[in-house]
């Protein structure tokens, strides 16, 4: 298949996939024509410069690569929809965040963190949106979840991966008794996955 | 100054310490908040940590030195003030004021000289929760910031009608996929020749309901044919006295053309059709 | 608003409404920006040219302007959705195994060597597939059909005939008086081909 064929095509179905595709579902795609990965690659990043200054660009999420908008356009095309985007509380952002920074985590963890009982309504939705996930559990009396991020919630901030994320400081080390005892624990977490 | 005076120890019996039985009506001097803002202020807070860490960011306070008393006494104000507004207070407010009592008490006991200050000291568990508040806060506000998608990227979508040219395939089946499915089907039936009688006992009624449905789709039925040896012995008295009682009931007819000849079954309806021919 | 910048916002708009967009709908959604419709059209121009040799085109077409994908990429794009053929059920391979292995058979002596009513659904689907027909009745009350496998089933399975089928035990000899009786019956088939 000559490159330039291959560039229509690729960018064709990233246009019209449901999902983001990756490089390797792209590799696949094309098992009959036997293109090369270097061809591949070299195609993607092309069309990454040639999108580069449009409204729509080529971008790597953690699912694959997608087609989205300009994030400076948001405010001129939700003038689409009647309903405005949802905005998500405060409490909703700072578990999130926690589940993000701190995985894999339990919900008293989040808890004991917050200062606050977390509302099934904010754990829910953020399951609902396909966001968190449990990993596993902790294996101490009752096995609590463990709550870790998923691909969609990268995707839904269009990051490739979890060392995207802006920085924040470290968890502080634990000082009393009790703290103490509660990190060790931690450490036996088990991974069902 | 309100009356919530903050010397006052309060850690015995914590919840209902606050309720002093008078409401608290003047705001804390150092509030410097709108009335009307006020509630809206409190309601905003995400809990007892947020609010915490307000009281110290809002003073310019240093975490790590965390001065217990005045951050109690203020905390305890807001606490009351979310009562009067008979905001929904969630009870951690009140854990959290438990422990801010608590870690206030510990301080104002004399310690012991021996004991290490430094690893003992009553603030630590909680400066480092604030810290560790702190950072999920920030991380909660990156979230707000970044670029979400539906809000301010969107996935950008073609048309193609490319749907209209997929190919049905059939199914495949491999040659030894049926065979196996032939000694399978054979199996089966072996199956329920050996189970027959473990069969539940079966009901005349519902025989007779199978013989006249299978006289609608058959005009004639062979006698023989009703019965079905693979039911066993039961089976067959079954359908044998659901045959009876189609004729006793009128509904079916057995006929015999000569003796010895075969049997069959017509039902009524049958009978006067074929006569009239 | 600056020409670029609406070639942006135009472009994404496109990509991301679910209907296409006429020139008016777009020009009233920058009602707030205040463009020209001359400065609409020429973006337009320009964006359909810009996308003329790429793998999605600019296309008006009866309710507007939609981006969508060029005609000859179909065969590959269709690929996406193309699914795994399907497998037939187990009911189905014994029907049909039993078919090739005892015809000619009736539907009833199929029925009554699996223990359950054969569906019309299956006979259906191996008659369409070309694999199955009827090739007499049987001389009993009710002259039920007699099936038989076809030409295309040996093609199909690459059989030369029916003696190269894999060999399986036979069936036990049925004592039944009614086995029996099956038996006779089975040989007075008339065969209608």
């Amino acid at each position: 298949m000559q490159t330039p064929q291959l560039k229509q095509a690729i960018e064709a179905l990233l246009f019209v996939a449901e999902q983001p595709l990756t490089e390797t579902q792209l590799f696949e795609h094309f098992s009959e024509e036997s293109i090369s990965r270097k061809q591949l690659k070299e195609v993607l990043s092309e069309l990454q410069s040639d999108y580069q200054e449009r409204g729509v660009q080529l971008t790597l999420v953690a699912s694959g690569y997608r087609f989205q908008t300009r994030a400076e356009l948001g405010g001129i095309i939700s003038r689409l929809w009647q309903e405005k985007p949802p905005r998500y509380s405060q409490a909703l952002l700072e578990t999130l965040a926690l589940i993000a920074y701190r995985q894999p985590i339990t919900r008293g963890d989040i808890e004991e963190i917050r200062g606050v009982s977390v509302s099934s309504n904010i754990m829910k939705t953020l399951q609902e949106r396909g966001w968190i996930k449990v990993v596993g559990h902790r294996e101490v009396p009752g096995r609590p979840q463990l709550y870790a991020t998923t691909n969609e919630f990268l995707d839904y901030f269009s990051l490739q991966d979890l060392s995207e994320l802006p920085a924040i400081p470290e968890a502080p080390e634990k000082v009393s008794p009790k703290g103490a005892a509660v990190q060790t624990t931690a450490e036996t977490a088990t991974n069902t996955e | 100054m309100s009356s919530a005076d903050a010397s006052t120890p309060q850690q015995q019996s914590l919840p209902l310490g606050f309720v002093r039985g008078e409401p608290v009506i003047d705001k804390p001097e150092d509030l410097y908040i709108p009335p009307d803002a006020l509630e809206l202020i409190l309601e905003s807070f995400s809990g007892p940590m947020d609010l915490l860490l307000y009281l110290i960011r809002r003073q310019k306070l240093d975490i790590v030195d965390l001065p217990i008393l005045p951050i109690t006494r203020q905390y305890m104000e807001y606490v009351e003030m979310m009562k009067d507004l008979k905001l929904e207070l969630a009870a951690d407010y009140l854990v959290m004021a438990a422990m801010l009592a608590e870690i206030k008490s510990r301080m104002l006991l004399p310690r012991p000289p021996a004991e290490d200050e430094e690893e003992h000291d009553p603030r630590a568990e909680l400066v480092r929760r604030l810290q560790e508040y702190e950072s999920i806060r920030q991380g909660a506000q990156h979230f707000d910031a970044m670029p979400q998608t539906g809000r301010d990227n969107f996935v950008a979508q073609a048309m193609t009608d490319a749907q209209e040219l997929i190919e049905q395939h059939l199914p495949e089946v491999a040659l030894a996929e049926l065979a196996l499915a032939f000694s399978q089907a054979l199996a089966h039936a072996k199956l329920q020749n050996h189970h027959q009688v473990q069969r539940e006992k079966l009901s005349t009624r519902e025989r007779m309901s199978r013989i006249l449905d299978l006289l609608q789709s058959n005009q004639r039925l062979r006698f023989a044919d009703i019965f079905e040896p693979s039911e066993g012995k039961a089976g067959v008295v079954v359908s044998f006295l659901a045959i009876l009682e189609l004729v006793k009931e009128a509904l079916i007819e057995v006929v015999q053309v000569d003796a010895f000849s075969e049997i069959h079954v017509t039902n009524r309806e049958q009978i006067y059709a074929d006569s009239t021919t």
